[in-house]
């Protein structure tokens, strides 16, 4: 095989997993003759893709719109709250139980108080997509400063570094790793989130649009705002991908990524 | 100005609880504003640590360390330290790694933005004195392992601090570049005179660059010797052909064997 | 013994309770079946339960049962028992806001979730009262917050369930005399509510056991009218958390308002008027859009009821 | 301070800020005049608690059991997927893009799947928890074994070692901190998940009671739901932390996990 | 069986792609099984780069690597390595560091549960060999610098591997120490003839030991002398005062002066 070959093959690989993926998809309806009520076939689902175009740009926009604030604020506040609770352990001690069971309550039960307070469509949205996402990126970016090789914060400690200099200099690029691995999962949460929000209480967005097509039983709709959830994530992820190739390449320097055995 | 720098009072360093590794005891030690001191001693017996207790990286666990008049609390500000491990960050490439000092002591860390041309240059030059002009832009994974050491050696200096400590800076080089070194950092002590401990197993390299040579015994580590070192500077490398210059070794030598007291195979802790 | 598994609309509460009446009492076991009852989640949802085959038999909307044999004409399920006469559905504002009649709704805010029964046959009510319906603008939100939202004035009206609005503001702090209720019922609407609805399969495999069923049911359905507080019991007993008070209240609304209709009354339970059922797939397809409605026949199957002899309260 | 005081001070740090949240709690309920239904005060909460305890105990069983094995499925199998596509660039390549998507899909949206075919109760509530909590460790772990430096894999490979070998002695352990990362957020999603699926699909768990409890109009005993969640959430924490002390220790051996700045 | 255990034909290897560093050049150079070979060169020669062409971690980018006839393709495993980092696992005590490669490499993994006890054993002696009887149960970074490296050289040995790699295995070491590895090692060497290479920047060393020293020149790394050398064994620390012994050092002082061709401060990729 040789280098170019190989790379058309990575380049072809998610394209042929995801048909892949359709394909099982169709077979897997047709051979347990599923309902179409319960599980719609790609078919389907890509003939309401392009019968329900308009509506699906409009929701998909909002959904888009509300999980890039979200997780924005995510981010901000996840790298943050992490460095915090990474860099003192006392902050962690207090804090982790209440993140934890935080965490463990499903945030669909908190979207009926948040529109209390801020009305129903886009804000309990975007407070649904940050308040589900902000936490794997809290905990990663703390373990990656927590785990932080003590060799390494010598070299800033012996030129008498303050803290946020140490932080800033080797706690968060050490951290960067982690940092980029929690970015995967929280996004896809944070579309969770949104979607979520958006079905207890919105007149937009593709959660609204599935709830509408479940209740009228328009099964290939609802599956058709799945695919498409799934697609904004994988774009979006591919956006935190090339971030990650440019600010992290140096933890996975191995001669191409994976691990490689003798004989 | 010029007396007692550093004062190290009876200062002890246990790892971990009590009962735990006795590193250091009862050190006393006293260093005058620009000595150079070297450290030697078998391996294991407390000389990194040492130089952690004066930096303040590790606080004694008994005794006290004074710099510059102020006991010593927390790390110093004033010091260049190359580990005994080049522990360079990987996310930097040498040239970032030799700044790093600049991005974060005062009081270069305020000019840092405005004269990052003017710096890069000087880091650039340092590495050139080294002999890593072309690899400024490696990253320390692409570098062999005493290019790492250089490099690490550059970042203790790039600041000119006033305390350097150097842990074994030289050990993973081949003899002439470990000479050329010992000349350019004696030419540079000569012009700077920054306060130096030089921990090092090379006893050429020690009589060479030091003013008093002192001698940490086996665990638990102790100076149990002291040898000052009164060849005139500027110290060519012939010296090391001098009959003084080998009797000085020898006697190290002999110093040093004294300190090992415990043999290899039953040196337990 | 035959297993067969059904599907509630939602969960066990009390006007149900027939189906716990009758499970618990050995009613079903006496036919011959080996009958479990779970909890649902939406009317929507038993009917696909159904259509799954997950489960054989399910109470759900009539309505909803409309759209989705509209939606999958070859896979029509039918429905072969009607329970709620009358359905729940209506809207409901706050003495307040100064709404009294259906004209008065006009500009007005209506606040409900979309898979809500009320709110979807909203656009046929309109059309019954002679409102426009697009002059209705819409807010959507989980039932569990549309009383909240009214209470708040965030909407001027909510619709959903009789029995489960008007239960909800009371516990809001409304008092029953400041709650304007428009049940479209009493508006002269044709629409049915809640019936057993059985899956193809099971129709075609084991009527028998469809019709010991509904026998059974009918049973069950008879004591609960006749003694409420036995269903509770019932009811308590599959699922202890259940509010007691709050259920016998809303299964005494549902007895009242819903299942012993005037027609009941006169023609027995469980049946169903063909001709009033097509009036009722026509105002469902005109408030859903639906371009091809099923006819009657397609959604109701009276061939399964016993003799309307047995059915007479 | 002595060492003493810190102790005691480490140990009551949690309980004072969840004291600390409790306060808060009533005092928002108080100032921001929010109406009961929506959100119950701490002190009608625990009187719920109190009240219900019966079936409180019952349901919190019921959630426990399906959330322990859905995360055991979890740890079990997103340990394997990650050590795949962690070691597996390529496989890395075909799967990621799926996974994302997946993620992204509210998992509530594929309850009524699962009921389909395995009827409502336990089952649903298991996997609804395994597929909500399975992808944050796979994640992490790949991350971590992507990461593994190309100096420690050298050391097996010049033994000779073959890929499992190294996966199992440097490519595992190396993954550790990761992993224990990943079991934070995933602890807390596995209790998400079946108690959504528990709410869409289930006579029993908390999700049920806390349904009940909002048809109900009991917005205390909905509250004393969450609560319970949180503290099994915590509880179970608590047993990954335990774990991650033994096994992972090595990696936080900093002073004491913290950074410490100069001057 | 005792010719040309390793065969190294024109072999090239350039980091990076095409363009990246040239870190060997047209390497030719054969073993013989058994044989002791001293590797010497300036920093960043590419000596590092060598061991890991041989023992396969690297693939070279041009001409070929045999050993034992088999033209190499991947790692090997017969071979036992001491890095010039000591890169022990954190995760893991002096003892189970040890341990590993009687865990990975057969015919020792297969019986490594049964006769753990046993290999314990043998672990724990060679420790204490090298001085660290006390430490077995210390994790890598609660050892010195030079216990780490000591670490390391016990677990390059204790799977008595066919092909002994080590790289600068005494660097961080003070003489003393050193010299008693040396015999040691000396004293394995001929019990077992294990065919070994050595890197090292210390010349009394590679004489001490070797049968053989090769001086590689400055990047791009090829071998520009070689040395037999040829005193009996076993070879006695006297050695280093007979005089064929100092006029050896100087020959290869000489050989690697001319090898290091640019000097320091130019010295460009
Ligand atoms: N972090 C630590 N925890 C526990 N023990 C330690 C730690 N660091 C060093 N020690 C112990 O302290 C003693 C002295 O170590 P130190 O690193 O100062 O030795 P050294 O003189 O620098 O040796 P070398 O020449 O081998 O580098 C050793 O016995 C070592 O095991
Ligand atoms: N992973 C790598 N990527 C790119 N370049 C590398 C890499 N490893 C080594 N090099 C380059 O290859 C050359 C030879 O390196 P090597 O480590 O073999 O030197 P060495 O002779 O062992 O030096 P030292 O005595 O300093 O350890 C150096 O110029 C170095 O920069
Ligand atoms: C998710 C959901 N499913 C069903 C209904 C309809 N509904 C509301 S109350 C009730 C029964 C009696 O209270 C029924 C069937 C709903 N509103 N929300
Ligand atoms: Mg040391
Ligand atoms: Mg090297």
């Amino acid at each position: 095989m040789t280098a170019r070959q190989r790379k058309y093959i990575r380049a072809a690989l998610p394209w042929l997993s995801a048909i892949g993926l359709v394909v099982v998809w169709e077979l897997v309806c047709l051979l347990f003759d599923i309902p179409q009520a319960i599980l719609a076939t790609p078919t389907a689902t890509l003939k309401a893709l392009i019968q329900y175009q308009d509506a699906i740009w409009l929701n998909a926009g909002q959904t888009l719109l509300t999980t890039l604030i979200g997780f924005g604020l995510a981010i901000v506040f996840g790298l943050a709250l992490g460095v915090a609770i990474g860099a003192a352990p006392l902050l962690y001690r207090a804090l982790g139980p209440l993140l934890i069971g935080f965490n463990a309550i499903p945030k669909v039960a908190l979207v009926p108080i948040l529109v209390m307070w801020f009305g129903i469509g886009t804000v309990p949205a975007v407070i649904t997509a940050f308040l589900i996402s902000f936490f794997p990126i809290a905990v990663n970016v703390a373990a990656g400063i927590a785990t932080l090789e003590p060799e390494l914060q010598d070299v800033l400690r012996s030129l008498g570094a303050r803290r946020r200099d140490i932080l800033w200099k080797v706690g968060l690029p050490r951290a960067m790793p982690y940092f980029f691995a929690s970015l995967k999962v929280a996004i896809s949460l944070a579309f969770v989130g949104s979607v979520i929000s958006e079905t207890v209480a919105s007149n937009h967005g593709i959660g609204h649009l599935m709830l509408i097509a479940s209740s009228s039983f328009r099964t290939p709709l609802l599956f058709a705002g799945l695919v498409v959830i799934a697609v904004l994530g994988v774009l979006m992820y591919a956006v935190a991908a090339l971030a990650e190739r440019r600010l992290a390449h140096w933890a996975t320097r191995g001669t191409d990524g994976g691990l490689h055995g003798g004989g | 100005m010029s007396s007692d720098f550093i004062r190290i009072d009876k200062a002890s360093l246990t790892y971990g609880e009590e009962g735990g590794v006795l590193a250091l005891q009862d050190i006393d030690l006293t260093l005058k504003q620009g000595e150079f001191l070297a450290v030697v001693g078998p391996s294991g017996c407390g000389k990194s640590t040492l130089l952690k207790l004066i930096s303040g990286l590790r606080p004694p666990t008994g005794g006290s360390v004074t710099v510059s008049g102020q006991t010593v609390t927390g790390p110093l500000k004033i010091v260049g330290m190359a580990f005994q491990n080049p522990t360079l960050l990987p996310w930097r490439t040498a040239l970032e790694n030799v700044l790093l000092p600049l991005e974060v002591v005062d009081p270069h860390r305020r000019r840092f933005r405005a004269d990052r041309r003017t710096y890069e240059n000087k880091a650039r030059k340092l590495l050139g004195t080294v002999g890593l002009t072309g690899f400024e832009d490696h990253y320390p994974w692409q570098l062999s392992g005493g290019m790492q050491q250089r490099v690490s050696l550059c970042r203790a200096l790039i600041h000119e601090p006033a305390l350097l400590m150097l842990d074994e800076p030289f050990g993973a080089l081949d003899t002439f570049t470990r000479e050329e070194l010992w000349e350019a950092l004696q030419a540079l002590w000569l012009e700077r005179r920054f306060t130096t401990l030089l921990v090092t197993h090379d006893l050429q390299e020690a009589a060479m660059l030091a003013d008093r040579i002192i001698v940490i015994s086996h665990r638990p580590g102790r100076i149990s010797a002291e040898c000052p070192v009164s060849f005139p500077r500027p110290r060519a490398l012939d010296l090391r052909f001098a009959p003084d210059f080998n009797a000085l070794l020898h006697d190290v030598r002999a110093k040093i064997d004294v300190a090992r007291q415990v043999p290899l195979s039953g040196g337990a802790a | 013994q035959t297993a067969v598994k059904v599907t509630l609309d939602w969960k066990y509460q009390g006007p149900t309770s027939f189906f716990l009446i009758a499970l618990d009492k050995g009613y079903y076991k006496a036919e011959g079946l080996e009958v479990t009852i779970d909890s649902g989640q939406g009317s929507a949802g038993a009917v696909n339960r159904v259509a799954s085959n997950a489960y054989e038999l399910g109470f759900a909307d009539v309505n909803a049962l409309i759209e989705y044999n509209a939606a999958n004409a070859d896979k029509a399920i039918k429905a072969v028992m009607m329970v709620y006469d009358f359905p729940p559905f209506g809207v409901y504002a706050l003495k307040s806001s100064g709404i009294t009649k259906p004209q008065d709704l006009v500009g007005k805010t209506l606040g409900a979730p979309v898979f809500d029964a009320s709110y979807k046959l909203f656009p046929a009510f309109a059309q019954k009262v002679g409102i426009d319906n697009a002059a209705v603008p819409r807010k959507n939100m989980d039932p569990s917050l549309r009383e909240a939202m009214l209470v708040r004035k965030e909407v001027d009206f909510i619709s959903g369930h009789y029995f489960s609005s008007v239960l909800d503001l009371k516990a809001q702090g409304v008092k029953v005399d400041d709650i304007v209720a428009m049940r479209y019922s009493d508006f002269g609407m044709d629409f049915y509510g809640n019936g057993l609805i059985a899956s193809p399969k099971i129709i075609a495999e084991k009527p028998e056991a469809v019709k010991g069923f509904i026998r059974a049911t009918i049973k069950g359905l008879k004591e609960m009218i006749a003694d409420p507080k036995a269903g509770i019991t019932a009811t308590k007993k599959k699922d202890p958390l259940i509010d007691e008070g709050l259920e016998a209240e809303r299964l005494a609304l549902a007895i009242a308002n819903n299942i012993v209709t005037p027609n009941v009354k006169r023609d027995g339970i469980g049946g169903v008027d063909m001709e009033r059922m097509k009036r009722a797939i026509a105002q469902v397809s005109l408030a859903a859009g639906l371009k091809t409605p099923p006819a009657p026949e397609q959604v109701f199957d009276a061939g399964f009821l016993p003799p309307a002899a047995d059915r007479k309260l």
